[in-house]
């Protein structure tokens, strides 16, 4: 029997658990407990891709078969993702690390760990109602975590980002309600068996919720509006992870809904598939358009998540392998870049003490390390040969147009060259040459290694993109060839 | 159809009424605590069994109503109020700094 | 705005209202549980059905549900944790102090009752953990906010070591069913007492649960209370 | 023979140069060393496996590739060569960026799949933003963001042709498509309408840059129509002249040197265009000659004009002069090369030219045009050599007669260059009997031919006598076609006004357009 699907999610519990205590080795050593925990973290999740490579796991918690308990599916796509994410937050725990002042920074460790938690707990289990518990655990997090520099800013960003997700999962609670009251199955291997005992209207109407709940959690426009302000407004890590990570997760969870529990092929004949990728195609847009003249330098990051978020749901709405492997790999790539340059910017701007584009001009000389680190993620997103965005985006582009979405495929690359527009003029500034009473040093060590880390993976990854997409193809696989694995993760019930 | 659900969607047509027209965050925190009250009742109604009795086994019932929705509920309540406080939290900090609760106000993240 | 709002509003309704006419109706229950009420006694040994899908079924929605009030109450210590705002110092009058002397054992117990016969009666951890916590709230209130401050038993890091605790016993006794060779949060599997169904010592790890969570949402609670009362 | 995927990994190597050694004497010659292997380089097609690894890369060295290949590595060992002293010397990590252009041209050049080919094709731009960039942030920018969108025309087309073909390997396109690679092509290789980058880049980026720009980077454009277009005959017949004499005429009214070079290039793109839409084959070889002949005399003009702006500070015609005196090797060279551009014997541009007319013989419309841009282009590089080089204007004589020639890397280059202008025109053979064109058709140096090229130099210096105080260099601003271009942006920037103005930070807004999108989409769906 393999635990390590529950591992994966009561590892950092535990750890947030443990270090609440009001107990002095609780008090003085929170870093250490952050440390090993993540530390023993990303092993387990690590462990867990390799795991699932060989052999996919069902994990019943309780010991209950399907339909009765909760199953936690750790199949190659959930472990890809719990993997990607655990990159992400070991990063963001190596860098706040450095980047959190003393304070009140233990409260913000447990929150990050549980945070972690709900994330991981979101793309590994195989129960609606369990996704709802964890989505509220990443959301209740997120929120606070958002509002943790306690500034006019933060604090408004949270309460938008509050109330709009809290609206959002009381809409994901009533389609989880009209499902159960229509089929009484909460189970999403068995609801993808019994789908079609749900009478029509009430099916398309819990689509229509699930869309708009995990809409405003994966910022689709209209319901964007919250993303740029939070991303904008929180710590650097947090930034990189709810912009490379969370919202990945929720597009994942969203898709996992859409393949699993509806199947694609419910929600071809309802139509639903154009209206997500012309939906995604007006979140590319408008990102893009929004992120071109943002003064804010995180602002502008954040319009260029949205805009990349829209990217990944065109191509993940199109419903073919190939456009399921592009989807995740940009999901990948963009994550990991976003991360590189949320964390880069927050060390430039904790140097210079400003997010705005004008302030940190001329930085570029004097923390070449951050530098590098932006540059490379910037160069990524927008598509640079070599980098890993141009080969997501080559595959979006060559999925969307095959399936005949050569409009779309047009949105991609007009959204790729208003991004260049943006990317290179801040690339452009902040090498501009600075005044002579402008030096800021180099961060220290535990805020440009993970920088580079997650640029020396986007390089990596932009030139063996073997590497990830061996694991994506078969994690797409999950999820389109569901008929078949189905049977595994059912059983004989 | 239930008769409970035209007083599901009465309940969360306030909520909504409230949460889009009142400008009050506190307001607006309440009209999300009655929606969700009202998605809670949804819940519940649609468990219901004609006659049943509560999900606690002494031997003798036959007819019981649907324990599941019930524990969802608890589960969503204990969920709703967890962010309703935070909710309540931060809105006193906003309080604090911007010195009103009006939406229309509190703006200087925009653009 | 006000008209658009309220056009949108109805239209939505009117929607959701006949598409979810076609919810059908049954008398009979669906089998998820169906089986739940068939054998869940016999499953479990807990008779409250509700606490039996709750803590045992579902008990891993549990853990995710006590996660998130341990979620907002350390989001409360960290957005609240430098603010010294007493108000409401010395409390009510004596009056009152006297009558709530008399009330807070009856409420104390009744909240004891409510968590630890969750498994056989209505009730359980969460509602019993918030009566627990009321009553906190009810002796700051009464007895002023300095009284939380010089009391030992409900001082903010007890409470704080409390809530942990809670959350940390949550996850021992599920780990019991790793270590007994079954899974994670198994019951009656990992070896629990079942008892008789229906008497107190009976339910296997259930009571356990709910104890755990009754202490955690009492903490819990409280912490959130006092932080925005500022009495930390 | 050498095998294709040494040459490549050798190429890559010069990325690495600034980070391998700090001795900037040896990077000349490992570019040397590629240009070495790029001659020697074995004309096999062969697929390197792990490159991408899902992907591969087909690489296909034939003919064509083969005579593109020489003609780049021999430029850029030249730039490198005339680099070594030009650059500044704190800026080592300009050659790493020149082995960048270098690899991805290479890369264009080789690349027998599509995915390849648009990789390498940004990639061209991206190295020569980073190339441009230190002097002329705001220019480079400009460059790759129009690149940038040419690519993304280009991507269009090739994934619209991926879905018609079913295959991404590179080969001629057809039907309706061919207007689209046309358009993404024709961003980098400047055709008309397309081609308002380029005397700004030309102009702002260091001349050594300008020289590869103009010399082989606007050539990739050229190379994809013919691998990409082979039968386009009438509309490149058209688009040709009409470049040529568009680049002509505002060539003539510049004042800033390498602007007028610049605009030669549009000039000289238009003849090897004609060249490939003659439909024959003597005026397409005509077109690869000129193609490579342009790529060293002006190569060559640029490097010269650079290193008068290395010594001088300026390239402004109206400050130049007395330089024949100063700075000898460079007049000379810089002499051999409006020679060849003009098209008079024995340079090379006369065999070249003389082919392309060769090939178009049966239309006189167009033999007559040529004749008009002859007399033009003669007329704007009399203009250069004579205010550049040989006029003796009072004001700057103290300044300009006192300077030194440049070092010995950059006139080596530049001399180097100026040999080959010589012997590719003395010796057309050379290159054509071995790449191009099996036997020469016509006789070069047939006693009419000569007499009427000496004709058309001494009617043009005796035009340029008379007229040289219309063309004396002045000051003044020249619209170009991006004048309607510059039209389209406020556009842009009021939509993200409007947007940004929708975005109030309202938070009942934002509720109420999250609701109404609930709506809609439950209304669509339902």
């Amino acid at each position: 029997m393999n635990h390590l699907p529950v591992l994966l999610i009561i590892n950092p519990l535990l750890a947030a658990f443990s270090l609440s205590l009001s107990i002095p080795p609780a008090r003085k050593n929170y870093k250490i407990i952050i440390g090993v925990s993540a530390v023993i973290q990303f092993a387990l999740s690590m462990a867990a891709l390799l795991t699932s490579l060989q052999q996919p796991v069902h994990y019943h918690v309780g010991g209950w078969p399907v339909p009765l308990g909760i199953t936690l599916i750790l199949d190659v796509s959930s472990g890809f993702m719990a993997a990607f994410t655990s990159i992400l937050f070991t990063a963001a725990v190596l860098y706040s690390f450095a980047y959190i002042g003393r304070g009140k920074a233990r409260y913000y460790y447990v929150l990050l760990m549980i945070l972690w938690a709900g994330l991981t707990g979101m793309v590994l289990t195989g129960d609606l109602f369990n996704m709802i518990v964890f989505i509220e655990i990443a959301s209740v997090t997120a929120y606070s975590l958002v509002a943790f520099d306690e500034t006019s800013f933060s604090l408004e960003a949270s309460i938008k980002y509050m109330m709009l997700g809290t609206v959002g999962t009381i809409l994901i609670i009533l389609a989880t309600g009209i499902i159960y009251s229509s089929v009484g199955s909460l189970n999403i291997a068995d609801l993808y068996n019994r789908i079609q005992g749900i009478p029509e209207k009430p099916l398309k109407i819990s689509i229509a919720l699930f869309v708009a709940g995990f809409g405003v959690k994966t910022a689709l426009v209209p319901m964007h509006t919250w993303l740029a302000d939070a991303h904008s407004s929180a710590p650097a890590p947090i930034s990189a992870i709810l912009s490379g990570a969370f919202v990945k997760v929720g597009v994942f969870a969203l898709f996992k809904l859409m393949y699993n529990m509806y199947g694609w092929s419910v929600l071809t004949s309802l139509g639903t598939d154009q209206l997500l990728i012309n939906i995604g195609a007006a979140t590319a847009l408008i990102g893009g358009i929004m992120a071109a003249n943002q003064a804010d330098l995180k602002r502008m990051l954040a319009y260029s998540t949205i805009s990349q978020v829209g990217l990944i749901v065109m191509v993940l709405s199109l419903g073919t392998l190939q456009g399921l492997t592009a989807g995740f790999f940009h999901m990948f790539n963009h994550g990991i870049a976003k991360g590189a340059l949320f964390l880069s910017v927050g060390s430039m701007a904790k140097r210079a003490k400003t997010n705005r584009i004008t302030g940190l001009s001329g930085i570029g000389h004097d923390m070449p390390l951050s530098y590098f680190g932006f540059t490379v993620g910037a160069l990524a997103i927008v598509g640079i040969p070599l980098l890993n965005g141009f080969m997501s985006k080559w595959l979006i582009c060559s999925n969307l147009i095959q399936n005949g979405h050569t409009l779309h495929g047009i949105v991609l690359i007009i959204v790729s060259i208003i991004g260049a527009f943006y990317y290179f003029r801040v690339l452009e500034r902040l090498a501009s040459p600075a005044g002579p009473d402008k030096k800021h040093r180099e961060t220290s060590y535990g805020m440009f290694v993970p920088v580079v880390t997650l640029a020396g993976l986007c390089i990596i990854t932009g030139l063996l993109p073997y590497i990830p997409l061996v694991v994506i193809e078969r994690a797409s696989l999950d999820f389109f060839s569901y008929n078949s694995i189905i049977t595994g993760i059912i059983g004989g019930f | 159809m239930k008769p409970t659900l035209i007083f599901v969607l009465l309940i969360m047509s306030l909520g909504l009424y409230c949460v889009l027209v009142k400008d009050n965050l506190i307001k607006k925190a309440l009209g999300i605590n009655i929606m969700e009250g009202a998605v809670f009742l949804f819940l519940i109604s649609y468990g219901y069994r004609q006659g049943g009795s509560p999900p606690i086994l002494t031997g003798s019932e036959t007819n019981i109503v649907d324990p599941v929705p019930q524990a969802l509920t608890l589960t969503a309540i204990v969920i709703g109020a967890a962010t309703t406080a935070l909710m309540l939290g931060i809105i006193i900090k906003i309080y604090k700094i911007y010195g009103t609760l009006d939406t229309n106000e509190i703006r200087r993240l925009r653009g | 705005m006000k008209y658009f709002s309220a056009l949108l509003i109805a239209v939505l309704m009117l929607v959701l209202f006949i598409s979810l006419q076609e919810i059908p109706l049954s008398q009979n229950l669906m089998p998820v549980s169906s089986h739940y009420v068939d054998s869940g006694v016999k499953d479990t040994g807990a008779t409250n059905l509700v606490n039996a899908v709750l803590f045992d079924y579902r008990g891993f929605d549990t853990l995710g549900e006590v996660t998130v009030i341990f979620a907002a109450a350390a989001a409360f210590k960290m957005l609240f944790s430098h603010r010294r705002i007493f108000f409401f110092r010395y409390g009510m009058s004596p009056i009152v102090k006297t009558g709530m002397a008399v009330y807070s054992p009856f409420i104390f117990i009744f909240g004891i009752y409510v968590i630890m016969a969750g498994h056989i009666s209505p009730g359980g951890g969460f509602q019993g953990g918030v009566i627990l916590a009321s009553l906190s709230i009810l002796l700051t209130l009464v007895y002023g906010l300095w009284y939380k401050v010089r009391q030992t038993v409900l001082s903010p890091a007890i409470s704080s070591n409390i809530e942990s605790m809670g959350g940390m016993v949550f996850i021992f006794i599920g780990l019991a069913g790793i270590f007994s060779g079954n899974y994670f949060l198994s019951n009656l599997g990992a070896g629990f007492f079942a008892g008789i169904p229906g008497s107190m010592f009976s339910g296997g790890s259930i009571p356990l649960l709910n104890i755990a969570s009754g202490l955690k949402v009492t903490a819990g609670l409280s912490i959130i209370f006092y932080s925005i009362a500022g009495g930390e | 023979m050498i095998k294709p995927a040494v040459l490549l990994a050798l190429s890559a190597v010069t990325i690495l140069l600034p980070v391998l050694t700090r001795k900037r004497i040896l990077y000349p010659f490992v570019f040397g060393a590629v240009f070495a292997a790029g001659i020697f380089v074995a004309k096999e097609t062969v697929l390197i496996p792990y490159w991408l690894y899902p992907f591969g890369w087909q690489v296909r060295i034939d003919a064509l590739s083969y005579f593109f290949i020489v003609l780049l590595t021999f430029l850029v060992f030249m730039v490198a060569l005339y680099s070594y002293a030009y650059i500044d010397k704190s800026d080592n990590s300009y050659f790493g960026w020149l082995g960048l252009l270098l690899t991805a041209c290479l890369g264009v050049i080789v690349s027998a799949d599509f995915l390849n080919f648009f990789l390498f094709w940004d990639l061209v731009a991206f190295a020569l933003y980073l190339l441009i960039r230190k002097n002329q942030p705001e220019v480079a920018r400009r460059y790759f963001i129009i690149q940038f969108s040419g690519a993304g025309i280009l991507l269009l087309a090739i994934m619209l042709n991926y879905v018609n073909t079913g295959h991404l390997l590179l080969g001629p396109v057809s039907g309706s498509l061919k207007i689209l690679f046309i358009l993404g092509i024709g961003v980098k290789g400047a055709i008309w309408g397309l081609h308002f980058w380029l005397p700004e880049a030309h102009t702002k980026a260091p001349s050594s840059i300008s020289c590869l720009l103009s010399g082989f980077v606007v050539k990739l454009g050229i190379y994809g129509f013919i691998r990409l277009l082979p039968d386009s005959n009438r509309f490149f017949l058209v688009l040709g002249v009409l470049m040529a004499l568009y680049g002509v005429v505002f060539a003539l009214f510049q004042h800033d040197a390498k602007t007028l070079l610049a605009y030669h290039t549009i000039s000289q793109l238009g003849y090897i265009i004609m060249g490939l839409g003659s439909g024959n084959i003597t005026g397409q070889t005509g077109a690869l000659y000129h193609l490579f002949n342009h790529a060293v005399f002006k190569g060559l003009l640029f490097l010269a004009v650079g290193a008068v702006g290395y010594r001088l500070g300026t390239r402004d015609l109206r400050k130049m002069g007395y330089l024949y005196k100063s700075m000898p090797v460079t007049t000379i060279t810089c002499l051999v090369a409006a020679l060849s551009i003009a098209g008079i014997a024995p340079f090379n541009g006369y065999i070249s030219k003389t082919l392309i007319k060769e090939g178009l013989y049966d239309i006189n419309l167009i033999k007559n045009l040529i004749t008009v841009v002859n007399y033009g282009t003669l007329l704007s590089f009399s203009k250069l050599m004579y205010y550049g080089f040989f006029n003796r204007p009072e004001e700057f004589k103290e300044k300009n007669a006192s300077l030194k020639e440049v070092p010995v890397s950059m006139s080596a280059a530049m001399m180097v260059l100026a040999l080959v202008c010589l012997f590719t025109g003395l010796m057309p053979g050379l290159l054509l009997n071995n790449t191009l064109l099996p036997e020469i058709p016509i006789n070069f140096w047939s006693i009419s031919k000569l007499w009427s090229n000496t004709l058309t130099l001494a009617a043009g210096l005796l035009i340029f006598y008379f007229a040289r105080k219309v063309l004396r260099p002045k000051y003044k601003v020249i619209n170009d076609i991006d004048y309607f271009y510059r039209l389209i942006l406020p556009a842009f920037s009021r939509t993200e006004t409007i947007l940004k103005g929708l975005h109030t930070g309202n938070l009942n807004h934002y509720l109420i357009w999250y609701f109404t999108f609930l709506t809609v989409i439950v209304l669509l769906i339902i």
